[in-house]
């Protein structure tokens, strides 16, 4: 049952109360003909007209590039500056269930031995607005990983749309209860009756079965298999599906600066770059593209749900819709089905 | 014409003249073409040919696919676009001319992106390339399959690259530096640009070499700039305006603008078309005693 | 870390009038790896560079910065200094604060200077972090040398050789060596023949032991570098065989068919089998195949039937040699400008208007007239001879942009052999300006006009033309400011020396460059004239461009001077600055291959175990690469650099800015 | 001289425009040796990295100048046909005609960036050529749209 509606109309009003509270407000907004997550300060910007953003919330969690510290170089040697971190309370508004679910997956991944602190900061102070898919495309496989547009996994509050094109507002966590009542002036306590809008949802692909993909993962013998080759050849390895996945993960760290004072960077990797496992010596373990795309397929149905019972795949398709060679992921999980 | 397709590689595999045959397909759902790698002859069946097939294989002939070489001879199935970049990868010795066997399709023009398909090919979805395409019938190929194209090409070359560009061109130097610190401000370093491009075939690029890093590889606004103003460099004088960088690009960063601004540079101060030549040296390696400019003091 | 030293120089008040140079010293003492510093009167003298050495020794360094004087001036002696206490020279850097920063910028009270002196440190020493010790190359030397062409330039290059000791291969492509001076009759100012003072050379070169000639010959491709050399050579067929051939000469004698003799220049004709005149070294005949109705139909053979020792023989084909050499002396000479472009002179029309080369011909004892002045149309003895100089010389348009400087002096040299072997007869020349510099050259143009009589007229001919048996030469005389015209019985054209035909496919070959008039470039005009940009080949004579005899005799010497000394080690150094290609990185996409100004960068391949090309990659020939860096900036994926001048050193030193 | 001497500023105040200019071994670098040997004045602002020809200069030094925080990059080496190579400098001018177009079309202020072909002999040459590009440099002020670039990555 609801806890609140919102108008749409009063979208406006929430945003200001959120930034008027000193938080930040993310929403998908038109950027170079994309939807976007973008920081924003009307709901003008805010576009409704998407399936998913271009770019995963996790932007605002573990930014693309970060600096971690600063160093100079004197007489004394080098001194380093640890960056102290105080993030801002953040709203992320108009999340889509699939990729709020990959919230646990991207903390179990920053927690399981030493905590980054980066990561979980911003979680800690990022409240989760998830509005139900009322549209979707071929590339939308939730249904095929366990998760729906019902989902409620990682999403602090959720929004359905209902015919009239308002919302019914239901908290999921405490912390989406607190929202709710924190910004209360921007709520109804009651809708106008009207209907909730049929949900998208993605037809689930039938020769998929997860646990046949993690339990033929877990047999080595398929590191052998040329059915990766098969069917990964034309992975061109650029970082495109790792950049927009919402589990992907991995970093880099690097110094930029002079020769006498700079940075200490945390930047994005990818699992698909060619210099990814690259030995000093030379060598290269995962010496062919096909070796890494299995690497990450491994990331996302062995590694994730193995070492941190965590899943790795939400669903979203994002990897599918930008990929250049329209390498379809589902179509491995067909074949690894096998 | 299709079947044509499919025909000539089934012989060409079952003869044994090539073992492997990189064309178009389907996805699952027929929906959209994807790149093929076909090493049966039953198999090819697969191929497609279509104004959706608009990826550039010849990526896939150079060295970064080793596993692809592996398979043995390949056969490509190219548009005459895709050709120009063949005839880089030949006259930059990254590919003999007689270690592939090129089936050349005559075109009429792809879309830009394939969500654009709405089953119909109609000029506003075709992409710059194609208004001013003067490789319809393409003019590198051991076989060219389809019926040969009477387009021609406009005079003056014509399409929203150009009308940008001009517009560009037209603004302020600030005003420029502005928008394309905007556009370059969204890259996010994935490098689809730079792996889709069959002509950034270096097998460890300049952004890879660490000693000394001369592309940051943060995704910042600066980073970002060095990036693309580096790899417009490297492929002035080489790049054919295949735009699939802009179209691999997730951010919609409107690289043919940069492509196309130094093709026309190349075109006026060196006389120089990049892509018609097998045989011709690129021409940022050579020079000429007269070449002309005026800004050097 | 590293240990570096650094040494800033007051150079008297010359740097420490403007730069505080013990706040400069001082500060650079704080930069990370910076352990020694200091300021001194004088870092060059005896005991600033002692300093220097005993800091590197006490200190340990492992790197030392002198910021001093132009690196121009005094890198040579810190780096000699450096590794005289153990430390590799290149580990040695030089920061420029006199000519760049001290002398520069007059601010008296030393701020300015002593700022850009820190920041111009600063940038050298984070460069010299990244310097990696390097070694000299050593090259082993081939100690034969090579001359193209058999021309006085080369004939005296090649003595001067072989008189120093070392062998020389003399590759000629004519059948007999001598050039064009072998076809000149008396030479200026002296009026020596030309043949007395030319034929004992050509013989000394002949008879000299270290001296191979290989005439008829031609070079037809050159691979290697300075000291290691291999050269193909075409040896044409001469259809006798050189050896036992004894120059007996009956076979030219008895040889029924006659063509236009090429040395003769149209004005005499040959026999099928010849030698090119009466000295020819070496004195043995050539079959002319093209015209031998033998070897074309298999008729005649009558040289064979005559031939007493057996030496001729009609299959006889093209030999192919390779030689390795050290060093190649380049002295192909020149040709004279077709005159078919001058219709106006009438040449090629007229039969009485010749060029100053078969003038020569003409005043030569062993000429076709046996050194009477006879015109070739009806060999009568000319009254009037009108001489017109700069025919196609300074002439833009039509010819050439430059004055091919010898046609003053020949010309008055040409008036004066007329003026002795025909009395009376006049000699007129059209002139634009005499041009005589030389040692006892003015004096002889002098002797040509006031005692031989020769009448010099200021001006342009503007047409030629036949009447009555006459040549009519019309001209402006711009001295009376009228025009002018004279009935002539001959006209003779001092057309322009150019390059020859060929000269620039054999500079492609040997990797030389040249003009747009194809002459080939010196490595610098005045400084290094006889050398190339290419080390180990060297030029004389005209190949550079129009010159007299004596220069080019010159030339020849002093270009065998520098093979001499290229010889005198087993083994020449060179600075270690060149370029190197990362084996694991380049793409073999051959652009520094074709970038490359000297064909330094060769095509290379890893093989694996069964010999299978494994990768094909760039790699630097070390002899020839002059280290300029072109392919470092053309190669995209950095796959090349260079040593001395690496990425890592310049990013350090942009990064320090 | 005197004309060569009127701008020369005497601090070494840090508003100062930044030059770096990267100059060939044999033409350049030798002329400006020439201007220090003359004892010309010009002005402090350039710091000269050395190369031995401008074939080596890779157009990333001058993206990387930028980078470094100048304000304004100077190139120069041998005039055309004078390369102590021989062709480095064409190689050198081919590349700049390229990159110069590239840098105007991504609206890099063409004040900041100067090519310039002087030979060893050029002393003169030189100093008004740092005076003029000290000068238009220093007009245009800090090059604050190119160092503000790395500040603002997403938080």
């Amino acid at each position: 049952m609801a806890d609140k509606f919102l108008k749409r109309e009063n979208l406006g009003r929430l945003i200001d109360s959120v930034r008027n509270g000193g938080a930040r407000f993310v929403a998908p907004a038109i950027d170079a003909r994309q939807a976007v997550y973008r920081a924003i300060s009307g709901a003008d910007e805010v576009t409704w007209d998407y399936i998913l953003p271009r770019n995963s919330f996790k932007d605002y969690l573990f930014p693309q590039t970060e600096v971690v510290a600063e160093y100079s170089i004197g007489e004394g040697g080098v001194e380093i500056r640890g960056r102290e971190l105080s993030p801002k309370d953040t709203v992320v508004f108009g999340s889509r269930p699939c990729e709020a679910a990959s919230l646990a997956s991207l903390r179990s991944v920053f927690t399981w031995d030493s905590v980054d602190e980066f990561y979980t900061a911003r979680e800690d102070k990022t409240t989760v607005v998830t509005v139900a898919c009322t549209n979707g495309d071929e590339a939308c496989f939730c249904t095929t990983v366990g998760l729906s547009p019902e989902s409620v996994a990682g999403s602090d509050v959720m929004l359905r749309e209902t015919a009239d094109g308002d919302f019914s507002v239901t908290a999921i966590t405490g912390r989406g209860r607190g929202f709710l009542s924190a910004h209360s002036a921007a709520f109804e306590d009651s809708g106008s009756g009207s209907a909730q809008k049929p949900l998208f949802v993605p037809e689930k692909i039938e020769g998929v079965d997860i646990s046949r993909i993690k339990e033929r993962l877990a047999r080595k013998e398929h590191y052998d298999d040329p059915v990766w080759a098969g069917l990964t050849r034309k992975c061109i390895g650029c970082g495109a599906c790792t950049f927009v996945c919402p589990t992907c993960h991995c970093f880099d760290i690097i110094d930029e600066g002079t020769a006498f004072e700079g940075e200490r960077r945390k930047n994005w990797d990818a699992c698909q770059f060619d210099s990814f496992t690259l030995h000093a010596s030379g060598h290269n373990p995962r010496d062919a593209q096909f070796k890494r795309w299995r690497n990450r397929f491994m990331c996302k149905f062995n590694f994730y749900p193995n070492k941190f019972n965590s899943r790795g795949c939400v669903g979203c398709g994002r990897c599918i819709r930008v990929c250049p060679v329209r390498l379809d992921i589902t179509e491995v999980m067909e074949e690894m089905s096998r | 014409m299709e079947n044509a397709v499919r025909e000539k590689a089934k012989g060409l595999l079952t003869s044994g003249e090539v073992k492997v045959v990189i064309g178009w397909g389907w996805n699952r759902n027929g929906t959209r073409t994807t790149p093929v790698f076909i090493t049966r002859p039953e198999d090819a069946g697969r191929l497609v040919w279509n104004p959706l097939c608009v990826n550039n294989l010849s990526v896939y002939l150079t060295r970064k696919f080793k596993d692809i070489q592996a398979l043995g001879r390949p056969a490509i199935v190219a548009k005459g676009c895709d050709i120009k970049n063949i005839a880089v990868l030949v006259s930059e010795a990254q590919v003999k001319r007689e270690d592939v066997y090129i089936i050349g399709v005559t075109c009429d023009g792809v879309v830009y992106r394939q969500e654009l398909w709405k089953g119909e090919l109609t000029p506003n979805i075709m992409p710059t390339k194609c208004h001013n395409c003067d490789v319809r019938n393409p003019h590198i190929a051991d076989c060219v399959i389809g019926d040969r194209s009477g387009f021609v090409p406009p005079e003056a070359p014509a399409g929203m690259v150009f009308d940008r560009i001009k517009a560009l061109d037209a603004k302020e130097s600030a005003q420029r530096w502005e928008f394309w610190i905007k556009e370059f401000s969204r890259c996010v370093k994935c490098y689809a640009c730079r792996q889709v491009c069959s002509l950034c075939y270096c097998e460890r690029c300049i952004t890879e070499k660490n000693m000394p890093q001369w592309i940051e590889t943060s995704a910042h606004p600066r980073g970002n700039l060095s990036w693309n103003l580096t790899r417009a460099m490297h492929l002035a004088g080489r790049c054919t305006f295949c735009g699939e960088c802009e179209r691999a690009c997730p951010v919609n960063i409107p690289l043919n603008l940069v492509n196309q601004k130094l093709i026309t540079v190349v075109k006026d101060a060196f006389d120089y078309r990049s892509g018609y030549d097998a045989s011709a040296h690129p021409p940022m390696i050579v020079f000429s005693p007269e070449d002309k400019e005026n800004f050097i003091k | 870390m590293p240990r570096i030293g650094v040494f800033v120089c007051q150079c008297g008040n010359n740097i420490a009038a403007t730069v505080d140079t013990k706040k400069v010293a001082e500060e650079m003492g704080r930069l990370p790896g910076v352990v020694y510093t200091c300021d001194y009167k004088f870092m060059c003298s005896s005991p600033g560079q002692e300093m220097l050495k005993q800091a590197i020794k006490e200190n340990n360094l492992d790197g030392v910065i002198v910021s001093a004087c132009s690196p121009h001036m005094h890198e040579k002696t810190f780096r000699k200094a450096s590794e005289a206490a153990g430390l590799n020279p290149y580990r040695c850097e030089i920061t420029n604060i006199r000519e760049q920063c001290s002398w520069v910028h007059h601010d008296r009270t030393k701020a300015v200077g002593t700022v850009k002196s820190m920041d111009l440190t600063r940038m050298t020493i984070q460069r010299l972090k990244k310097n990696r010790p390097l070694d000299k190359i050593r090259i082993p030397v081939r100690k034969r040398a090579l001359v193209i062409g058999g021309g006085i330039a080369g004939i005296q290059a090649a003595l001067d050789i072989a008189e120093g000791g070392r062998e020389v291969i003399l590759v000629e492509k004519e059948p007999s060596i001598g050039g064009n001076m072998a076809r000149l009759s008396e030479t200026f100012p002296t009026m020596d023949c030309s043949q007395c003072i030319l034929t004992p050379k050509m013989v000394e070169a002949e008879l000299n032991e270290n001296i191979k000639l290989y005439t008829y010959s031609e070079v037809e491709k050159v691979d290697g570098y300075i000291g290691n050399f291999t050269v193909r050579i075409r040896r044409k067929s001469k259809y006798v065989d050189e050896e036992r051939c004894t120059g007996c000469g009956e076979c030219i004698e008895k040889c029924p068919f006659k063509v236009e003799s090429r040395f003769e220049l149209g004005l005499a004709k040959r026999k099928v089998i010849y030698t090119p005149f009466p000295q020819s070294v070496p004195n043995v005949p050539v079959i002319d195949a093209p015209n031998c109705p033998k070897i074309q139909k298999d008729r005649c053979g009558v040289c064979a039937l005559v031939c007493g020792p057996k030496c001729i023989d009609f299959k006889m084909e093209d030999r192919i040699e390779t030689v390795e050499v050290g060093a190649i002396v380049v002295a192909t000479g020149y040709q004279l400008m077709p005159n078919a472009r001058f219709g106006e002179y009438g040449y090629g029309r007229i039969k009485d208007v010749i060029n100053g080369m078969q003038f020569e011909r003409l005043a030569s004892s062993s000429g076709p007239t046996g050194g009477e002045i006879r015109r070739p149309s009806d060999g009568k003895v000319p009254d009037s001879v009108v001489f017109i100089q700069c025919v196609g010389s300074r002439d833009e348009k039509k010819g050439v942009s430059y004055c091919s400087k010898v046609c003053c002096m020949y010309t008055a040299k040409h008036t004066m052999l007329y003026h002795h072997k025909v009395h009376g007869g006049k000699a007129y020349v059209f002139y634009m300006d005499i041009r005589c510099a030389g040692k006892r050259y003015e004096e002889f143009v002098r002797r040509a006009i006031e005692h031989d009589g020769a009448m010099y007229l200021r001006g342009r001919v503007s047409r030629v033309y036949e009447r009555d048996g006459k040549v009519i030469v019309q001209g402006a005389d711009t001295l009376s400011a009228s025009q002018v015209e004279i009935e002539a019985d001959m006209v003779v054209l001092a057309t322009a020396i150019v390059s020859r035909d060929g000269a620039d496919t054999l500079a492609q070959r040997l990797g030389i460059g040249y003009d747009r008039h194809r002459f080939y470039n010196e490595y610098h005009p005045k400084l290094k004239p006889v050398e190339t940009v290419t080390a180990g080949i060297y030029l004389a004579g005209t190949c550079i461009g129009p010159m007299d005899i004596p220069e080019s005799v010159a030339q020849g010497s002093a270009a065998a001077s520098k093979v001499l000394a290229l010889f005198s080690a087993d083994e020449m150094s060179r600075e270690p600055i060149t370029a190197l290609v990362n084996k694991a990185t380049c793409n073999a996409c051959w652009d520094c291959v074709t970038a490359c100004p000297y064909s330094a960068i060769e095509k290379d391949a890893v093989k694996n175990r069964q010999g299978e090309i494994v990768r094909r990659l760039a790699r630097v020939n070390d002899g020839v690469c002059q280290g300029c860096g072109v392919c470092v900036a053309a190669c995209r994926s950095k796959s090349i650099d260079l040593k001395g001048y690496t990425d890592e050193q310049v990013f350090a030193a942009i990064n320090a800015f | 001289m005197g004309e060569h001497t009127e701008h020369t500023q005497t601090t070494g105040n840090s508003s100062e425009p930044r030059i770096m200019a990267f100059v060939c071994n044999w033409c350049t670098y030798a002329g400006a040796d020439l201007a220090g040997t003359s004892r010309m004045e010009y002005r402090p602002n350039v710091r000269v990295i050395k190369l031995p020809c401008t074939g080596r200069i890779d157009p990333l030094f001058i993206i990387k100048a930028f980078e470094n925080g100048a304000d304004g990059v100077l190139v120069s080496g041998c005039h055309p046909g004078d390369c102590h190579y021989t062709t480095g400098n064409y190689h050198a001018r081919r590349r700049w005609i390229a990159f110069k177009n590239l840098m105007e079309f991504v609206g890099i202020d063409m004040r900041r960036l100067h090519f310039s072909w002087v030979s060893a002999s050029e002393a003169i040459k030189w100093v008004d050529l740092i005076n003029n590009v000290t000068e238009e440099v220093g007009k245009l002020g800090p090059f604050m749209e190119y160092k503000g670039l790395g500040a603002q990555a997403v938080e």
